[in-house]
């Protein structure tokens, strides 16, 4: 048992900080820390400056990019990065298909993809889930079809994430519909250049577009697009989900969003009930990173803590309270529209939409009905 | 002691659940009656007004009809269950609501009966930039020059703020606030759609011509505070009626929503959420009909309390239905095209409008040593 | 829609107040009010009182003893009861037996047992539940073999409430085991001083004795006292579980609790914190007990209003909840005992006992979990 | 940063756990101490004793381990689990913390070396009627009669308080609060079994010679606050302890137990219950071990709010589990023979102990401005 950080990891953690304030474009900290919209250049440019300092995909193997940091050190990056108000490297990327790719790929598809991806020069999107699949991944329809050496592919994905700025889409999709479902899914790469590749916005509560369709229709995919062997893309999106362990409590990111609460609050700040809402909250969320260090410190290399499986559950648990703990400091102004000509604070304009936005966050990457089946399920046999 | 609605009630109820379902039982109509100007569908205001809707807070002298919160309640249930975008809250209850609470006879005929017949459009223009849901206004000043009251400030958020009149709060001279009808074209007016699609505005005033609604230069603020209450409990109606929507909706789609093969309905651990919805939902029925009922036959200060019960209640509920309602549909709950998402917007705004849980909470615990115990039948 | 009471309803109410009052013995009144226990002596006493007095058995038919009141005049006789401190007349008694006995017996069954339950001179258990069954009712097994007449009963029901008094018992027994588990159900009534009967207690986690187990070992129950058919007793058991539905949130009951913490709180509802827990629970209270109002005002001869079904489920909630106010508010001193020689006051010794001994009150009875699948199934159609 | 106990602390855990399960694995044995004089097993309190667990807070010069709060908390944890009547927290954490706290090198020698070897009984006279988890006294006064302190006034709940030896905190005239080593004897003392099975005592001292505790005279508050918020840490653990075991009582039960022809981990809504369960105990695993590392690395005023935090965590944690272990259960889990109920009671007494989450939470309000966000790696 040990308070600090070791002097090695105290010295790493200032050094992030130092570097996540320096090599990143201010203009993209200063929009994310006020709580602003990130436009597509903004992201491209600040994993472009991370990836030249080096620390786009400190978990990637060294020949790739990797750091062979500890899970320990990843976390402090992480969090540093957050605190600093530098947007994550694009997860599609570098906790998606990089390691899958690392995993599964050929040597030639590995130097093909990997740098771009790396640097977000290809900005990937996820094509996984479809309109009748929801959580039941394994029932999806998309087919590919061969053609010669090629693959048609037809069907439609959907919530694909900021998939209007994607380069490339890696797509699980059916190769084989005679045997039982998860046997016969392979993982193909298309380039959402590709003639029949068709990209629609579904427009979200809070006004925001920020997931869409993707139709393909007899959309032409060269054989060598295909990740690994065919049929193994069951193994592969398996694994890929099973990547996502680490990191995925947004602690930092609300911690930030707690304590730009308080900074707002003003005058409510003395109604013992708001306080007492503030203090319960903080406490929640330092029991939550507390978790999170106890299950970074000590996964090196084995298996998955099984505290790990309460982090994203209660991350967003708590990501959804605090942002409803704003709309209710922001009162009547959170009925006005942050784009309105107002003499009101944008943030208090901003909170509802957040408070709506932020109901996916117990949805996607694993509806928290997953988590808890997954925790009664895995952890407790039951 | 009766909850029931008497006849004339259902058949108003009928009547106009049957004129709304026809213009939004597609959602995609609400939608697009939303992003059209002025957000709302005209035609749809003159069918309210043909039917009596918009008359229904206003005695028959004043040029309504004679109703009672019971039937402005039964009307604005329907608005909430298929979100109709038509002001009913902010014109008819809120602004409406003003005039008939504050205006002299002369005011309230000249007012009341144009607004009744849909023929005139009406604002009210109370709540003020950082101000949190206070019966008196501050910030708006009025003040007399010559013998003319000229208004000044800033009002923010106004509901469909670019009607033809402002009702308009203002701070006097002497202390205390006043309430005042001022021409639309006299105050600076900037518009746009809020989250959930109402038309929100900002209305600077400097220096326009105000009539005083009522006496000029005595303290209304008991009397404004009074039309805010009835205006929360209709509020509530209107929250009501989109909880029902959420929760019918959402039992539809556990049970035709297919996963792994079987129903959603399957799920246990989801239709317990759904059971919890819909306890959430009966309680608050009850709260806000009772409430209703005090409107009607109690005086301000016992309906100062029951708005506050029932906008508590209702807070909760909102909250908790408008939440699970999303989480149990997944994705497509997220999605505007989709009524579900829309309603829990919708939800979040009325409880930020006119005081949400928390702050009703602190004024009812204010005045805990005034009882020993809640007796509805007292 | 009225919100007040009828001339004649506000006349009966105050009827019932003034009744209460005189009719039952200050000493139990005052045991109730000051949240003691109540003797067995008591429970007897006050019900003979509220028999003699006409208003033990209102619901039952006018010729034993009931009264056509309506169903808000019976919620109000209850509510009113409630507060005055009279104990309810036994449930076993007055809504569980009498009324399967006035639907099912034969005349002579009523005429030998009816008066003797309205008076409770015959204090009826309740055997239904079985170590192995919970709330899956009918795969009980306590058998009943016929032996010419009579009935040989063998078997164990337990969480006999109250079975330490009990002088007859009213029983699910199997009679048939050759057919589907609810059919070869019968009722039988056994009088618990015949031979092979042993009630043994079940010590609470409160450390009272309030339940127990009841065994039958070779009992030997004549003929006669079967209720009904033989094998109808499920049919029996289903009218039963369904006569429970008014008057089964403890609205009044809470209401005293909630108003008593009040009072007891002295200088801690200083605490906006306290102030607003109170407030509250006060709300949802409200809201509880118009719901109530609103089920019992029109349930007059139809079908159960659908919002019956809440009224348990909530009730149970919020009598948890102002139970573990009291513990809050009584603080470290909830850790002696009542018995104890003390100088600290008696609310506050019995607060963790009354809150543990109300963990109760969502499990029996039909469940918590009961009452939510009949929500869903029934009125929701899930 | 390192969560994970040494190979040492790790022997020393399954050391207890051993010793503790051989003599409470069957929970009637339990009961059964429970219900005997002197409520708990004296023989296991030598066996503890003997292998050094209640000398493991104080230094080896004052006759203990050297060890410290983890090792406590290893300790504490173990005692939870099975719900061990020994009167560990009472005995060594609070009266040897006080005296470890307060007293000079004589009197710590003095004391801690026989009650590590379990030779004497300690008992913290600390709560007054009508007291809430102050860190003061108020109603038990000190008064200089002669050269010798005489103590009076009413000390209640006293856990274990028929000890041998009582310490005692007390009034001093000048103001402030001093801490006195009493004789079992010098008071009147009537004792009881409190509802969870720990027994309480009454202490009523009418002029009952003192002997202070390190300097007399001398406001000792400080200190008392301190060895208070150290226990607060270590009565986390004992509920840490019983939460994981009803939270294993209540998984295996659902696994085992057959209702409508199925397991009751069929059911969903149940395994999802015990999926939040499993949530709030490695939550509160997370808050108290970093406490506890608090309580060894940091100081006094770190140590307070560490200690804060983790109680108010760990009151949400226990009640939610504690709750949901018996319904999870259904009526087994309300009857005194089974574990689980008597873990909830357990938990419940633990709670209000030394200050309930709302009383942690009330003080940690209070300190809000004091930093922007919590940091703890700072």
């Amino acid at each position: 048992m040990r308070l600090s950080l070791s002097a090695e990891d105290r010295a790493f953690r200032q050094e992030m900080a130092e570097l996540f304030t320096t090599v990143v474009p201010d203009e993209v900290r200063q929009t994310v820390l006020s709580g602003g919209e990130i436009s597509e250049e903004m992201f491209r440019a600040s994993q472009r400056a991370l990836n030249d300092a080096g620390v786009a995909v400190p978990h990637w193997p060294r020949e790739w990019g990797g750091r062979g940091w500890t899970d320990l050190q990843r976390h402090l990056w992480h969090e540093e990065m957050q605190r600093a108000g530098v947007p994550s490297p694009m997860p599609f990327n570098v906790s998606m298909i990089g390691p899958v790719l690392i995993q599964f790929a050929s040597q030639e598809m590995k130097e093909r993809f990997l740098p771009d991806t790396a640097s977000l020069d290809i900005w990937w999107s996820q094509g996984f889930s479809e309109p009748d699949a929801g959580s039941d991944l394994a029932s999806l329809r998309t087919s590919a079809a061969r053609d010669g050496d090629d693959w048609i592919v037809n069907g439609q994905k959907t919530w694909t994430t900021l998939g209007q700025y994607g380069d490339w889409i890696f797509t699980l999709v059916r190769t084989d519909p005679t045997v039982k479902k998860q046997a016969g899914i392979s993982m193909l790469l298309i380039d959402m250049t590709s003639p029949g590749v068709e990209v629609r916005p579904i427009q979200l509560i809070d006004g925001g577009h920020e997931v869409n369709e993707v139709w393909f229709t007899d959309v032409r995919v060269p054989g060598e697009n295909l990740v690994g062997e065919v049929n193994q893309g069951w193994t592969m999106a398996k694994f890929l989900l099973g990547n996502e362990r680490v990191g995925v409590a947004p602690v930092a990111l609300v911690k930030r969003m707690l304590a730009r609460a308080k900074e707002v609050a003003g005058d409510q700040l003395e109604d013992p009930l708001v306080r007492a809402r503030v203090a319960e909250l903080e406490n929640e969320l330092l029991a939550l990173e507390l978790t999170t260090l106890r299950v970074v410190a000590h996964s090196d290399g084995g298996e998955p803590h099984p505290a790990s499986s309460v982090l994203k559950l209660r991350g967003t648990e708590l990501q959804q309270a605090v942002s409803e703990l704003v709309v209710d400091l922001a009162g009547p102004a959170s009925l006005v529209p942050a784009t309105a000509d107002s003499d009101l604070p944008v943030w208090a304009r901003r909170s509802a939409p957040t408070y709506l936005n932020y109901r996916k966050a117990s949805i996607y990457g694993g509806s928290n009905e997953i988590q808890r089946q997954i925790i009664a399920g895995t952890i407790l046999g039951l | 002691m009766d909850f029931t609605l008497d006849d004339e009630q259902i058949a108003l109820r009928e009547a106009v659940r049957g004129l709304l379902s026809r213009r939004y039982g597609d959602f995609e109509e609400r939608r697009r009656s939303v992003a059209s100007e002025p957000g709302y569908d005209p035609t749809m205001w003159k069918a309210l007004a043909e039917m009596g809707a918009l008359g229904l807070p206003f005695t028959e002298e004043d040029g309504g009809m004679g109703a009672g919160p019971v039937e402005v309640g039964v009307v604005a249930q329907e608005i909430g269950r298929v979100l109709a975008p038509e002001p009913y809250l902010s014109t008819v209850v809120l602004a409406g609501g003003m005039v008939a609470a504050l205006g002299t006879d002369v005011q309230r005929a000249e007012v009341l009966g144009p607004l009744s017949s849909g023929d005139l459009h009406l604002a009210l223009a109370h709540a003020e930039p950082g101000g949190r849901w206070s019966d008196g206004a501050t910030s708006v000043t009025a003040s007399l020059v010559g013998n003319e009251w000229r208004l000044t400030g800033v009002k923010e958020p106004v509901l469909n703020g670019d009607a033809e009149t402002l009702v308009v709060t203002a701070a006097l001279p002497e202390g205390g606030t006043g309430g005042f009808l001022v021409a639309g074209e006299a105050a600076m007016r900037t518009s746009a759609t809020a989250y959930d699609g109402t038309r929100v505005s900002r209305v600077v005033l400097d220096g326009a011509l105000g009539v005083p609604l009522g006496e000029a230069d005595s303290d209304a603020s008991q009397a404004i505070g009074a039309a805010l209450d009835r205006a929360r409990i209709i509020a509530c109606h209107e929250a009501l009626g989109g909880m029902e929507a959420a929760l019918k909706a959402t039992t539809g789609y556990l049970r035709s929503r297919k996963q792994f093969g079987v129903p959603l309905s399957t799920f246990q651990a989801l239709t317990f959420r759904a059971a919890d919805m819909y306890v959430a939902v009966e309680l608050s029925t009850s709260m806000v009909w009772w409430a209703t009922m005090v409107a009607s036959e109690r005086d301000a200060s016992a309906t100062r309390e029951a708005a506050e019960r029932a906008a508590l209640q209702v807070s909760r509920a909102g909250r908790l239905v408008g939440q699970e309602a999303i989480q149990l549909h997944g994705g497509i709950g997220m999605t505007a095209e989709y009524p579900v998402g829309n309603i829990t917007a919708h939800l979040t705004a009325l409880d930020h409008l006119l005081g949400d849980g928390g702050h009703h909470l602190r004024s009812l615990s204010q005045r805990l040593e005034g009882y020993g115990a809640i007796d509805p039948l007292a």
